[in-house]
Parts: C-alpha cells; structure tokens; sequence
C-alpha cells in the first residue's frame, strides 16, 4: 500500500499496463519526453521508449483513428487528449468508426481514448468541458470516470483489457487534490459497477466524478441537520449500473442527480428515465436535478463559482426534497 | 540496395501475372454488371456504385501487395478486393443485405466488409477517416515487426476532407509503410474537380506532407502496378509513405440512380477510348499473350463462376431480425 | 394554398427566405446545378446563381466554419449537409464556435445547419442516424425537425430568421410520402412551440419527426380499444416547450416518450427529466420510453424493420401503460 | 496591372511607418513585460502566454491591412491586435477575468476577445478551426462587395489539424481573399517541427492547394509587411488566398509554467542574436529614423501609457455572478 494522487495512479495504471502486456502504448501530444501537459505519463517514454510513448502531430482525429488501426492488428492503444475538449475534433472518428466496427464489421477495437475532463480550474469554455452526453447516445462506446485514487487505477486497468473502446475521463480538480492508499498488486474496478460511497436512508444522490466528493460534503452537513443522504458514485457512465441505481432508490425514495456538466441534453436525463420508467412505484418525490446552468463554462472566478455545482446548491435541493 | 530491390519488385512481369490482370478486371466488370442485373431485379437493397472505367486502379495497385498487406478500399475497389481474396458470393450476399460468413451479416451496406485474415477492412462512409484507420493498421504492423503495407484508397473528392490530411500527415511523421491512392475520376458525385481543389495534379498533395507523391495512368494496370511496386518496395523498406495519383474517370453516374447529364459528353467519349480493359486486350493480344478465343473463354469462365457465385448468394438468406441486436459489444458478439 | 411535399416545401421556405433577403445563401456539397442529393436545392442555382447557392468541397467542417464566419458579417447563411450523420464531422465547429459565439465574444451565428436524418431508407449505420441527442448538452445552439410540409416551412423559415444557429433535421423518409395544402402566403412556425396533432385522455405520446405520423396511426388503431392517445409533437428540440409537454402530462398522467434514435443517451431522457421533476404529483404511472434499440441503425431490411420503432410496438407499450 | 499595384504597395515606406512598426512591436513586448508582472503578483487568471521574438511577424503583418480587414489571432499575436486597435486596458483587463466593455465580460480567456468594428474576432481554442471561419468572413465581404481581406494566423503545429485543411483548402478553391500566416516557431508545445511534420518549409503546404505560398523572415519586421503586402494586393485584386510561413522562435516556454528545458541552448542563444527588436533598433538608427535617445523616449511613452492602461484594468471590477447567465441566446443577450 502506498499514498498517492488521482493522478499518480492514473500513471500507475498505464505503467503496469505496460509492462504487463506489450501491446499497449500510448500515443497523443506531447506526452513523451515532456511528460503531457498534466504530467500523467511522466517517466514512461523513459521507462518505455519511443515507439510505446508516441508523440504525434496535433490531430485529434489521427490519433483517435490510427488507434483504432492498431487495435484492429492486436495493439491496445491508449491515446491521450491534452484536454478532453479537443475530442470534439475526433467525435466523427469515435462514434462512426470505433463505435460501430464490431457490429458492422465484426472487428473489435480494444482503446482507451483519455483525457482530463471538468472545470474549477479557471479554463475557460474550451479547457473545462465535460463532454459524456455527446457520446451517450452511440452504442458500442463506453465511458467511466473515476472519483477516487483507487478507482481511478482500477478503472483505467479494466478499460485498457476491455475488448471495446473506453472512453475515460479523468477530472483535472482531483488531480493532485485527492490522495489514498491503494493497494501494490495488480486489481481492476469492472466497468459498469457503482458504488455507494456513503450509505443513506433519505435521498439518493447519483453521481460520478468530481462531484462525489461534493455528494460527500453535502451528506457530512446535512447529517446534523437531520437528512440522510446516501451517495452513489456511478462510476461506469456507459454502460451504468441500473441495479446499484434502482436499489438505492428503492431504499430512499427520493433521488437528487448530480452533475457537473450542464442541464439540459446532460447525463442526468438518462437516468432520469430509468428510474422514472423503473422505479416509478418506489418513488416519494420528484426527481431533481442538480447540474450546471446552460451556459459555457465561464472563465472568471466569480463566473466560475457560480457555474459550478457546489454543496451548498446541493444541501439546498436536498432540504426542499427532504420536505417533500 | 533499396534500388535495386525496387528494380526486381517492378520489372519483368510473367504471363501470368498479366493474365492476373486481365482476370481480375474482367471479373470486376463483370461482377458488377451481374450486380445491375440484381439491381434491376429489385434484389439489390440501397444503392449501386460502379467502377467502370476505374478498373485498372484497383487492380494494378492491389496486385502488387502480399498476404498481410492490408487495404481499405472504396465502392470504385471492388477490383482491389477481389485481388484480396474477397469471394463475389460475398459481395453478391452483402448488395443483396443476405446474412453469411463473409458479409456484415446485413448490417452495413455494398463493399463495407472486412477481413483482416484476407487483408482487407470495411470502410466507412465517412469520406476520409480510413486514411489514419490505416495509418494505425501500418503502426501496429510496423511495431510488431511485421513488415506489411497498408493501403487506402479514396477519391479525388475525398482529399478535400480534414481527416485525410490529418491521416496522411500522421503516416507520414511517424514513417508509416502506408500507401494512399487517390482515383482521381474527373468528379466527386456532381462536382468536377476544379470545384475540388486548385490543383491540377493530386498527387502534390504529397508536397504538403513531404513524402513521395507519383501521377499514373490509372486506366494502364501495369503502369499502376509498377507505381505501386515503388512505393510498396518504399514502405518496406522503412521509407515511410507515399502518395499515388491514378488518373482515371467514372464511367458512370455517382450510382445508379444518377444518369450524370452533368458530365460533359465529349468527356465520356474521350475517356471511352481509354477503356482499361479494351485497352489491355489488345496489349494482350499485341505480346502474344492471349487471342480473342482464349480471352473469350476466360470471360465465359468468369461468367459462368460468377453465375455460381450469385446463386449462392441469393440462396443466402435474410438475417433473422433478432440477430441485429447481437454483436454492439464483445459481451453480446455472437458473429466472431 | 397549394398541394407541396414535405420536400417542397423545405425547397419553398429556401426560395421565399432567400428572395426576401439578399443577406440569405446557400452552401453545401452538389447543392448547385445538381440540386442536392435529394434534390431539395433544385432550380434555386438556376434562380439565384452560383454566388448564392455554392458548392462546396467535401468539407463539413469547413461549411459549417464558413458559415459562421459568413454570418458574422452579417449574412445568413444555410448549409446544407447532404447525409446528416455526415454532421459529426462538424461537430467541433458547431459545438465550440457556432454554439458559443455569443456568448464569449458577443457575436451572433445566426445559420442554419440543415440535412436529411433518420432511417427507414435501407440507408445502413452511415446514412439513417438521427443526431439530435449528440447537440443536446451544447448551451448556444437551437434544433428543430419538423413532422409535416407545413411545418417544414414555418420552421425553416423561423430558423433562417433566427439570430442563433439552427440544426434543422429533415427527416429523409418524408420528404416524399407526406403533403398536404399549405398556404401561399408568408408564415413562420415558432422555435420553441409544441403541437398536439390529436387530442387524448389517456397517454400523452410526446415525439417528433417521422414519429409523430407512428403516433396517430398507433392513436387512431386504438381508439377502438378504448385507449385514448394524445399526440404531442415537439417541433422544437433545444429549446423544447416544456409548458405543452407538462400541460398535456397534466391531462393525461400517463406518458410515453417516443422518438426514432437509439434509447440510452436518446432525446426522451432529457424531457423524461422534466417530467419526472416538473410533473411528479400528476403521474399515474411510469414513464415509458418507446426507442429504437441500442445498435447502430442495421442496413437489411428485416433488421431495420425490426429496429425502427412503430405503431405496433407503440400499441403494445400504450396498452400495458393504460393497463396500470 | 497588378504587378503596379503590388509594387506601389509594397515599397516606400515612409518613417512614420517605420516608427510605427516599431511602436506596436515595443508595445507588445511591454505589455506582455507588463502582464507577466501582473501574473507573478497573481492578477492574472490563467496561463499567461508570450510572443517574445515573434513580434515583427505579428505586427509586420498586420500592419498590411487597413480598416475593414479583419484578422483572428492567437496567443501569440497580441502585437497584430494592438495594430489592429485594441487598447491594452482590454487586454489587461481580460488577462485578469475583470469584465467592461472591450472584454469577453470574464467568459473567455486571454487573447479570446471580438471587435468586428475594429477588425478582430475572438478565437477559440480549437487549433485549425479559425481557418474556416476566416474563409468565411472573407466570403460574406466578397458576396458583400466590401473588397476585404481577411488573415488568420496559426502555429506551424495547427497546421497539422484537419480544419486547417478544410479550410484553406475552401479559401482557395472560392478564390476567397483570405491569408493564412503560418507562425513557424520551431516548436508545438513541446512538439519540434520535425514531429509535426515532415517538410522543411511550411510554405510548401501552399502547394497542396494550388495558392502562393511565401517565405518570410518572421523576425524581420519590414519583409513580412512586404510578403503581407503582396498577399493583400493579389488578394483584393481578385486572385484568392494565400499563404505566408513566417519563420521565427519561440523564445519562452509555451506558457508561463513551461521552462521549456526540452529546446536546445544553442537554439535559444542563436535566435537571441535575431531578437526583432532589437535588429529594429539597429536598423531605424543606421537609416537615420531614430536615435538611441528618441528610442528610449519612446520607450518610456509606451511604457508609462501601459502603466495607466494597466491601472485602469485593475480598477475594473470582476463581472457579477447572476451575468453569467446572459447572453446565451439572442433572447437573453445583455451585452451588445
Ligand atoms: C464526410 C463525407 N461527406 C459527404 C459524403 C457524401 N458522399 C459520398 S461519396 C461522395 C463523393 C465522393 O467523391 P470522390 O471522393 O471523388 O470519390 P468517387 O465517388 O469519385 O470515387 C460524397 C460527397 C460522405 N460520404 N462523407
Ligand atoms: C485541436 C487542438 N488540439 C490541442 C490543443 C492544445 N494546444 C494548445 S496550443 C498547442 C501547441 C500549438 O503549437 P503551434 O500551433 O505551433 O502554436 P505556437 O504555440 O507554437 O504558437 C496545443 C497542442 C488545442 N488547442 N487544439
Ligand atoms: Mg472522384
Ligand atoms: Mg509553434
């Protein structure tokens, strides 16, 4: 066991990958020698070399698409995304090829497309996005994101062995923000498995990223003032866990969806519908959404703040829920 | 040393390998003429692409791969995959949406079919996005020592796409054995092109990426195949990619459904003389390779395994309706 | 009033907006001489020229970009994408510039971004996607699809007129089987407004597009089994009337959210959401969504058929809901 | 006819030009000077990002057009947008996130800002996608009768973006007055030229597009307004787009927090002897035009007009939280 960061064990992950399995490598914008413009693969393109650690030119599509080439010979590519933003740039890639090469094609494409996700950072609309809704609606993707050290390294190990393409958003706060013991020998966190992060008998609040951390904060506060939160970290985004969902609904009867992305067209209205279509019987109350207003992510501080989902917006829902 | 072995790959070609030739474009035409057939008869579902006029290309360029060479080819390269061992059964089953072995098993539609035993990937229609697909099959072929070629194939309209640029410029940084052949047909669906791209030459493009780029007749299968002989030997020997220009023309509307009033008649006439396989005949008869009996009587073979091979796949049947919700996944795949 | 097509009138609404203002033009790839793919654009390069119906290179990106820049001087400008599954492509443009222009440099992108969407036509995985759920979570842009000709050309003309831009998704397998009398004269429909196409008392159906013609005829078959269906037509997708669609879910308790795309991650989330935190009290029962499964869209017939939502699997869900 | 109109346009600069080039080039590195002190206080919001050493390619260019024209520039091009009449308060007051009229009202970053009166327009961060929009521009001031030119600029590594592509490649085939200056700076990020792309000059991608393509001195502040100048002239003569490499350096980091220690010493010392600055110095004094004492007293004007530009940005407040939500629509826009 040993402490580290969100990220160190991001980079943990893509080195035992490494070594365990030569047919992984990684390739993306300065992520060599310079280590990526969050220094998640540091050390590697010593550790590995040139021709496992691939600098490329700035094309986001190329990346996502010589991935795929690769994955279709046997490679398990890992391919970074300086900022998941950029993914704009290879959504065509992603969701018309990688997407749909196994059904249409029989093909398998086995990648990890990654990047550092979300706001509070001070990025402005384009350094701050988080980008699953756009890929939600194509079958044959995947998207976790991790909340925690741990899963952060379980998670990255369970996409890079998956036989489909992974999309893996790690959120750039947590970083250098979050630090745990995680275990030394080799585990993986199965995609498509949440996890309840604080038990609760009120409310449901269903989350994932970033914001598990505001769930938590919002529990701890709200224990005195009476309400029981209970905090479901969903981890897998697609597929997502509908047991560990409706379960948790079932117990408390009211739910609160928490993202940081924004509202409209945002992850919340997918589960939204499961749960209004699955456990409408079990339901006490109105399914809220807490989330971002619909705007781009603003760039100044107060901005920024405001933006963003906090506690205090989150206690707030969850008192009028609670009253219900 | 790398001369001389691209002299030995491009020179002193044998009968048979021009009868290759001959064969495969001939089986291409007439393969697609069976599929008007079935077209006509309703039993074709969507669209139907011909390459008439283009089929020299195809051939004269896939014919200078070997096993495990993989290529990504287009609706004008049905001539490249059947070089690759694709079997007209299957692509007779796949127009006609038939379930079996060797088609999507009707999920995707006319020449989107791989397999990657036989060398070849299922595009798809996104127009330029199979250039870094490629780039990365090459990749993967270059780091497991492999030693094969990738080649892609697109159209003159294709060029114009971001991701054809950023494929190509990819391959080309990372030295990648990937060949790009651009059919340069005189059009992309309606538009001519000088509507296209300023330039005259596609092959320039290459200029751009700082890799070999060739112009060749593209309705000449042998010039095509020595082309491609030079930059296959090329990428074998570790110089990275290249670019080729086959000059040709479509023959025919965009499909079926389009009569191109838009293409100017001189045009086609011009281009008509230029005809590959009427031209190769006579390249064939000149050396003594071939008579009008003996070409006649392998077109009748053709015919007739063509005939075969249509039956088969009409006697394919349509795929269960359930079945299409298998395969999105490994953990639903049930066609492997 | 005159008998037109759906295509027609799209065709009428281009002609009419673009002779009453010279700002309006057209671009797009075989739009010109050869009158787009489906023929939508046919005789308006003959009436208006090449400087206002331009053919394009194979570039969505580019389009799209040119327009935003175009409107940025003051044009109006339509582009057309010939398959809108090609729209992913221009993904990036649409979302990151065209979407926030406004807001972070106070400049408005008046355009409209049209194409032909949505299965039915044996078009396979590349040619029948229905794309509305991928702009979903894109604060700046608007979407409508209209259901009918009268429709088609309000709303098209609404989205020219409009100072944001517009995606306006034509759905291909009307453009020729649906007509109907449409009056002569100038008229918009407005973005943002619902219809319901046929009153009910039993389930509110909310849908769009090719769906909304699945709806009456799964409506008008079960009357005579006494359920009584009423059809909510969205017209607008971003932004979409949430009065109409909770005032309907008021009357009828019961909802099904129908619509053409693929299930997880498609459009019915978003306003079961709405439902689900709006309307909570009025429902008499789950929310139910009737979608297409989660595959790419199958290219042979038996396997389109059997994945494009109908009035049969409409009828089934209508009556296991009436039944709760 | 031309031919005249390029060269009037491009010779006889009067000392007003030549002080003037000097006074925006001197003015980009102060305020840039001025804003790294800003940053190093924690004023700054951000990453802060120089164009130290690429400033006569900034202003050389921009100093081509005349009113009407508009530019989009990147981090790198604070000098063409000070030509182009943004006043430092803007740009301070935008680096800090503080709102006010010449800001993004604390939505967007740095150089992200729009004066569509002035000639600007607001980035985004998207490397390529300018291009298009440019094209764009300059479509609607042809359709318009407005005989505008439009540039944009871009980092050799940009070039490597499929947008780019697109959109250059619909600039030339439109025939659109549009300039693409391509600020080769020897390094993406961390990224060499050489592992962007394999061509020596990135002129040469002018090639792939059929459009003239110039190498320019990018830290010779005079023969990039001649190379821009020529570009202008064929431009609003009708002949289309263009494409300018203007060679240069980067001489810190690609940010505040990047000590570049990837980049040779040698590289950085060698390019430290072609300082623009500097070299314009030399040059104004050897013509006569300045002195070291008029420099110095020019110098001190600019720096003292930062000082209030400076204080006027910290005297701006942040924007008010609830604005945030404005201006998503037309329907809720509050700024004008
Ligand atoms: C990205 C994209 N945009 C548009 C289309 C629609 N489309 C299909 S084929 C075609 C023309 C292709 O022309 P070209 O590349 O020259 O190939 P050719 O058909 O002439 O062989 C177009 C525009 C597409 N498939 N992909
Ligand atoms: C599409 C895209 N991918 C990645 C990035 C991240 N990024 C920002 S600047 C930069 C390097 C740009 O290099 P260059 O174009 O040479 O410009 P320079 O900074 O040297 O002026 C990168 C990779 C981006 N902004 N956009
Ligand atoms: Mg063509
Ligand atoms: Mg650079």
């Amino acid at each position: 066991m040993a402490v580290v960061t969100y990220l160190e064990a991001i980079r943990q992950a893509l080195m035992e990958e490494m070594q365990r399995d030569e047919s992984v490598f990684l390739l993306g914008e300065d992520i060599g020698a310079y280590g990526g413009a969050f220094k998640v693969t540091e050390g590697l393109y010593e550790k590995f070399g040139p021709n496992r650690v691939i600098d490329t030119p700035i094309s986001e599509s190329a990346i996502v698409g010589a991935a795929c080439g690769a994955a279709m010979m046997g490679m398990r590519p890992v391919a970074e995304i300086q900022f998941i933003d950029f993914i704009s740039c290879a959504f065509d890639q992603l969701t018309n090829y990688a997407a749909k090469s196994r059904y249409r094609q029989g093909v398998g494409i086995p990648i990890v497309v990654r990047g550092p996700c979300g706001g509070g950072g001070r990025g402005g609309p384009f350094h701050s996005q988080n980008v699953e809704s756009f890929f939600l609606n194509t079958p044959g993707l995947k998207m976790v994101e991790p909340a925690t050290a741990y899963d952060a390294k379980g998670l990255l190990k369970a996409a890079i062995r998956d036989e489909d393409p992974v999309l893996y958003f790690e959120h750039k706060f947590l970083y250098r923000r979050i630090k745990e013991d995680i275990p030394d020998d080799d585990y993986i966190v199965p995609i498509g498995k949440a996890k309840v992060r604080r038990e609760g008998k009120d409310i449901s609040v269903i989350t994932y990223g970033a914001m598990v951390h505001v769930a938590l904060e919002a529990a701890e506060k709200l224990q005195s003032e009476g309400i029981s939160l209970e905090v479901v970290d969903l981890r897998s985004l697609l597929p997502y866990d509908e047991e560990a969902i409706l379960n948790s609904v079932v117990k408390t009867s009211k739910v609160i969806l928490l993202h940081e992305a924004t509202r409209i067209g945002g992850y919340a209205g997918e589960i939204a519908a499961v749960i209004a279509e699955k456990a409408f019987d079990c339901l006490d109350g109105p399914i809220v959404r807490v989330t971002s207003p619909d705007t781009p992510v603003p760039f100044s501080p107060p901005l920024e703040d405001f933006f963003l989902p906090n506690a205090e917006k989150l206690m707030k829902a969850a008192r009028q829920l609670a009253a219900y | 040393m790398t001369r001389a072995k691209k002299n030995l790959e491009t020179t002193k070609l044998t009968k048979e390998q021009y009868l290759n030739f001959y064969y495969y474009m001939r089986m291409t035409r007439s393969l697609e003429e069976r599929l008007t057939i079935l077209f006509r008869q309703n039993k074709v579902v969507g669209g139907l692409y011909r390459s008439l006029g283009q089929e020299a290309t195809a051939v004269g360029s896939a014919s200078a791969l070997r096993d495990g060479d993989v290529i990504s080819p287009l609706i004008r390269d049905m001539g490249a995959m059947l070089v690759k061992g694709v079997r007209p059964r299957d692509l007779f089953a796949q127009y006609m949406a038939r379930d079996g072995e060797g088609t999507s098993h009707g999920r995707d539609l006319n020449i989107h079919i791989a397999d990657m035993k036989r060398g070849y990937v299922g595009p798809i229609s996104q127009l330029g996005d199979m250039v870094s697909i490629m780039a990365g099959v090459a990749l993967a072929g270059k780091m497991q020592g492999k030693n094969i070629v990738t080649m892609v194939y697109l159209g003159d309209g294709a060029t114009s796409t971001g991701a054809f640029h950023e494929g190509v410029n990819f391959a080309a940084v990372l030295r990648l054995p990937m060949i790009t052949i651009i059919e340069n047909n005189g059009y992309a669906f309606s538009t001519p092109t000088e509507k296209q791209c300023l330039v005259k030459d596609f092959a320039d493009k290459a200029k751009s990426y700082g890799i070999p780029g060739e112009i060749v007749d593209g309705n000449d299968v042998e010039a095509v195949y020595n082309a491609t002989c030079r930059a296959v030997a090329r990428a074998r020997a570790g110089e990275g990619a290249s670019i080729i220009e086959a000059k040709t023309f479509r023959m025919l509307g965009h499909a079926q459904h389009d009569d191109q009033r838009y293409v100017p008649k001189e045009l086609i006439a011009e281009w008509r003389e230029k005809d590959p396989i009427k031209r190769f005949q006579e390249f064939l008869k000149k050396n003594k390779m071939a008579t009008d009996e003996s070409l006649k009587e392998m077109d009748e073979k053709i015919l007739a395994y063509l005939e075969e091979e249509a039956a088969i796949a009409e006697a394919t049947p349509f795929p269960t309706p359930e079945s299409s919700l298998e395969d999105v996944y490994y953990e639903t795949q049930k066609h492997k």
